[in-house]
């Protein structure tokens, strides 16, 4: 392939010229699924990645749930990892300069237990160099909401992403469970509520029982999940948005494995892909898609990823 | 560089740095069974240069809706021969993973991950060492005994498991070690009971300076217990569900007293081989660790 | 194993003892998933299943949907048929009399297009003989709320269901969509309407693209993801309800292929099995099932399969 | 009866009634590359005994994630010999399933359902038949050709493919038809063109009375279009994704005009050979049939 006729991989996730975000290429990792990058930096250098979406950080470090915290299923995967993380300061002070140094473009993921705590952590990252965008991973317990999820509800996921998008310089993504009866509904109030896009999809709520025991397989009886299994239910969720606000930038994630799932995501309407379990299975799974893209888009005659978005003939 | 490496390409094809971990498609070189379980041998020249005793590799495994790798203790490594630089595996089949792997012959391609994890530290001063593995947890200390001879350190070797096929290569122990015992819960090879039953004795008679060992959590935290009453160092190679084996994905936490204060520490980055008395053997797989109340469905 | 320590395999599907609704086996067939009973009675006697649970029937004949209606999906598959079916009247002269004939325990599954269907429905196959009880599909779209399917809401959910169970001698059971912000809240409505129970789960609604083609791989666009992909938000949605509401018979179903399978959407709170795309892989699956599960509850101990239900500690 | 038959049971294992279709575990007794195909010969007595042309199996295949069975036509049979009853297939590999299947070697199990389907009815008369085929179309011809010879009808074959190695078993094609002829898309094999090209001259100079077709859709209508035009009686073995190869799930219909009106008629059930002339060829694969709006997700 001629240096000439190299696809074009570049994607905007902004449409907002005060809050910018271009990207590289559009595979970047999924949250939660790639710790602090250091881990997979010993296998290749991330800083080919398209970003970096880091795992979920929240106000206190939390040390997250009891073992077993996964099982795997059919083509897929559940966990109840219980957001374990060091909490968003020693993040800050421990993690987010060793990726800034590097050069990753870093997306940071916040993660509240109240409204209040949303607009807390979007302080803490202020103005913090290296962050190129905040992923507001809003599918998770709303103690103030009996536990339900704040994606859940229109009014929790408006309450949440206008906290996090009225401190911040930084474009702003909701990360949306697909746990719910209309979640275009619920990415229209995220908009409402000023998010530059949307991240689809979460894990979906499950649970699996050790029948010779009568147990849960998870310390934390129901969990999230990911894997292949969940492409079909990825890929209808960013189209429904894509189809309702076709503007929206999309993050797609959800089961992605080989360039023609990307493909399949962005075709549904997604700006960028995330990788998740693919990763677990494959420490390169993420460089593999990045190198792979432009040969499959070359031999097919497209000159640019971004003619790809949302093409599906429906 | 393809994708979708393997069959057709020249094995071994590897990806990775310089140092630290690589991903190779290998060529299975040998199948044997032993006892109760499978040994492959591996021709990955890059892992065989890399790791130390205590590593694991991570396998790719085929058929049905599997996704994740499985992950297995190094048991020894050659890096002279015909083909340099082999990997030896040892597998106990319990689920579709581990029965595909024990499907394979020579010839046959494996997709492996590795080294892995924190292997064992050993002694700056030459010191007596025993030895303790459960089951398939011999395997690992095997690897470790011989670098251990090789150091000048004087290895014994307790060995103990459900049945006599469930020992591991009692003969290659025999070899590398001043001393061998085993344990049968059966009685059906050694002596019948748990390696607990004989490691006070055995301690005291070799003059044991450290204690290492392999298996099961519950017997882990009753040799640790027992190194502890002893004042032995400890290091103990501990076993969790892993989705990863690389660090990324957390499930495979261990409840760790860290300098810092309490932590779940990953057996696949910061392990699988940890010091026996920080590790919070109450803890692990209850609540007792969360410090918050645990949300049901709190799914990530 | 001898007789008299054979496993009690009966369940009883009705608290209502007006409206019983015992079954010899837990196992019976998925609607959709079993066309008229004759298919597969060309390869064993279906009368020794718990129950047959029909292909959902409308009120005029449906012609369905247009190829492609299927695709196999990792673990899983997509369809979207469209409700084809010969219409409640056809199926009442040319159908119920075949499997009343043989024996076989009839539920009649009914999908309505309005509120006022589901009503007419109930009426067509009152006082039928052969019909043990009713199943109501509403997993499918409402035309008078925008095509949102009925089991969405819990308002229409009510509706439906109270207009069924109004006019039926029989047990009804409500078949719910996992695709909803809390399928207990609309378990509770299909009770409040008069429904003996639930059946869980419906499709999760999925989507799949042709990369090369840039087209849905449906003829429907979106379609019902099934199979083992799904069984633990199936196991997930079972424990969900069973916990809210611990005396409402469950039939549980998605993704049941194996013994085990049965086992834990029993411990999860199911009562009766459904059992759909495991027959399209093995036209004996059901039957299998229904022959292997005494020696599974022999081997360990267990005197009757009601032991189990619900037995997750959780 | 065991839930899970195969490995280690005696091959075949058989399921089912006295008659109709049964479920056998069966063992592959030879493979064979044909051109760009691969034949498998399959110890299935069973089936074998109860198949007529126009049939079809359905496998289990195993790997990545794959669930359902893969429909395949019988292309001939064999009562005798010393493995009594075989049925053999033709796989033209383009996806997991015909990958793996196209793997089996001798001695290999392969789970299979059949016989399934409404095969080619026969002529009542002796009749000068023309047997068109398109790519593997050309497979259950072959056995429908060997039966209508036994039963005294003039047979005549047209086989067309993209290149010559898609002509499937040209030699077995000729030994049995009074007269084969043979098209390829790209002229490597026999004449460059469609077996529409050339089929109004064969019909004409061989005389047909009747047509029988296997092969693309887009083929099966051209054919079907020209024997309209000349009055020919002409059966067709259509091909439609099939979730479930035994007429439960719906999903494999082709829109049909019936005595009592238009339906959508399940090719593995009611098919998969149909009268041509019935097909509704134009409202294949539209929402031409759907005679209701068609609302979009409404997913059964
Ligand atoms: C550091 C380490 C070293 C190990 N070394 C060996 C060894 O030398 N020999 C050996 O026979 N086994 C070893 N194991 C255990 C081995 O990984 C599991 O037996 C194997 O993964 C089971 O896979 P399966 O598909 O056969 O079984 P399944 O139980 O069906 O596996 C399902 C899932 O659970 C995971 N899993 C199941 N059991 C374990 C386990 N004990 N540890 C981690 N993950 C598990 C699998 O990886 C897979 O993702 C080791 C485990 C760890 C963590
Ligand atoms: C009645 C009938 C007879 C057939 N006879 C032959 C034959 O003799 N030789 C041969 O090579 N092929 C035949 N086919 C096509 C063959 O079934 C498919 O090529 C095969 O199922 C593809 O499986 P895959 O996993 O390799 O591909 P994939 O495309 O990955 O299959 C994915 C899914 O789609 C289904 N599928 C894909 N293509 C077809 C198709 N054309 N027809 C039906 N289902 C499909 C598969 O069954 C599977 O469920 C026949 C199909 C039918 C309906
Ligand atoms: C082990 C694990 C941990 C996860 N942790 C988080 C998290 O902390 N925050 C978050 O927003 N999503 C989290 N996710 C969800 C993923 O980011 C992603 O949305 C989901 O797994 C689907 O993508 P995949 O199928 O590629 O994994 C986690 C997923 C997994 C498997
Ligand atoms: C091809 C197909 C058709 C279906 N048709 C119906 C239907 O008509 N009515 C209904 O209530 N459910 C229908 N279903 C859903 C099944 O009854 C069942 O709820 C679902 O498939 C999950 O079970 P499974 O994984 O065992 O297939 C259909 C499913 C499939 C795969
Ligand atoms: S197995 Fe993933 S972090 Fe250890
Ligand atoms: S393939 Fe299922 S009905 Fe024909």
């Amino acid at each position: 392939m001629s240096a000439e006729r190299r696809p074009d991989l570049r994607v905007s996730l902004s449409a907002d010229p005060a809050r910018p975000l271009e990207l590289p290429n559009p595979i970047v990792t999924a949250s939660g699924c790639f710790a602090s990058g250091r881990e997979i930096d010993r296998f290749f250098d991330i800083g080919g990645l398209g970003a970096v979406v880091v795992k979920s950080l929240t106000l206190e470090p939390r040390l997250g749930l009891p073992t077993p915290r996964m099982v795997e299923t059919d083509s897929g995967m559940l966990n109840a990892i219980g957001l374990q993380n060091p909490g968003v300061d020693a993040w800050l002070a421990n993690d987010l300069p060793w990726l800034a140094e590097r050069g990753v473009r870093t997306i940071v993921s916040l993660a509240g237990k109240t409204v209040a705590e949303y607009r807390t952590l979007a302080e803490r990252v202020r103005g913090q160099p290296g962050i190129a965008a905040i992923e507001a991973n809003i599918s998770c317990p709303n103690v103030e909401d009996r536990g339900m999820v704040f994606a859940a509800r229109e009014e929790a996921t408006r309450d949440a992403i206008s906290q996090v998008t009225r401190v911040s310089a930084v474009p702003v993504f909701a990360k949306l469970t697909p746990d719910v009866t209309d979640i275009a509904a619920i990415a229209a109030a995220a908009v409402e509520a000023g998010a530059t896009g949307v991240s689809l999809i979460n894990t979906l709520s499950g649970m699996a029982i050790d029948v010779e025991t009568g147990r849960p397989r998870l310390g934390g009886v129901t969990g999230g999940l990911s894997g292949p299994a969940i492409r079909p239910v990825a890929v209808r969720a960013i189209h429904e948005v894509h189809r309702a606000l076709p503007d929206l930038p999309i993050i797609g994630m959800g089961g992605v494995r080989s360039v023609p799932d990307v493909v399949e995501l962005i075709m549904a309407g997604a700006s960028a892909v995330a990788v998740g379990t693919a990763t677990f299975a494959d420490p390169f799974a993420t460089l593999e898609l990045v190198e792979g893209l432009p040969d499959w888009l070359a031999e097919r005659g497209y000159r640019s990823v971004r003619q790809l978005r949302g093409a599906v003939q429906a | 560089m393809s994708t979708v490496p393997g069959r057709g390409q020249p094995t071994p094809y590897t990806r990775g740095r310089e140092d630290g971990p690589v991903r190779s498609i290998c060529e299975v070189l040998a199948y044997r069974k032993i006892g109760a379980y499978h040994q492959l041998t591996i021709v990955a020249p890059d892992i065989a240069a890399r790791a130390t005793p205590g590593q694991f590799v991570s396998l790719a495994v085929e058929g049905g809706g599997t996704i994740l790798r499985r992950p297995f203790s190094i048991t020894g490594v050659s890096q002279h021969g015909p083909w340099a630089g082999t990997i030896d595996v040892v597998l106990d089949v319990v689920g579709p993973g581990t029965a595909w792997l024990a499907g394979r012959s020579k010839h046959d391609v494996v997709d492996v991950v590795g080294p892995l994890g924190r292997g064992f530290p050993l002694p700056r001063q030459p010191a007596t060492c025993l030895l303790v593995g459960g089951g398939y947890g011999a395997a690992p200390l095997l690897y470790l005994a011989a670098q251990l001879q090789h150091r000048g350190h004087r290895v014994d070797l307790l060995f103990g498991a459900k049945t006599g096929e469930r020992i591991f290569n009692a003969i290659e122990g025999k070899r590398q070690a001043s001393s061998t015992r085993f344990t049968t819960e059966d009685g059906s090879f050694g002596t019948q009971g748990r390696v607990t039953d004989v490691l006070p004795d055995i301690a005291t008679s070799t003059g044991a300076e450290a204690i290492y060992a392999c298996g099961p959590m519950g017997m882990l935290a009753a040799v640790a217990a027992q190194a502890r009453e002893r004042r032995l160092p400890c290091q103990v190679s501990v076993e969790e569900l892993m989705g990863c084996g690389v660090g990324v994905c957390n499930t495979c936490v261990v409840p760790y007293r860290r300098r810092d204060g309490l932590a779940n520490v990953r057996a696949c980055y910061e392990g699988p081989v940890l010091d026996a008395k920080r590790v919070v053997w109450e803890a692990i797989g209850t609540t007792a660790m969360a410090g918050e109340p645990v949300e049901q469905g709190d799914a990530s």
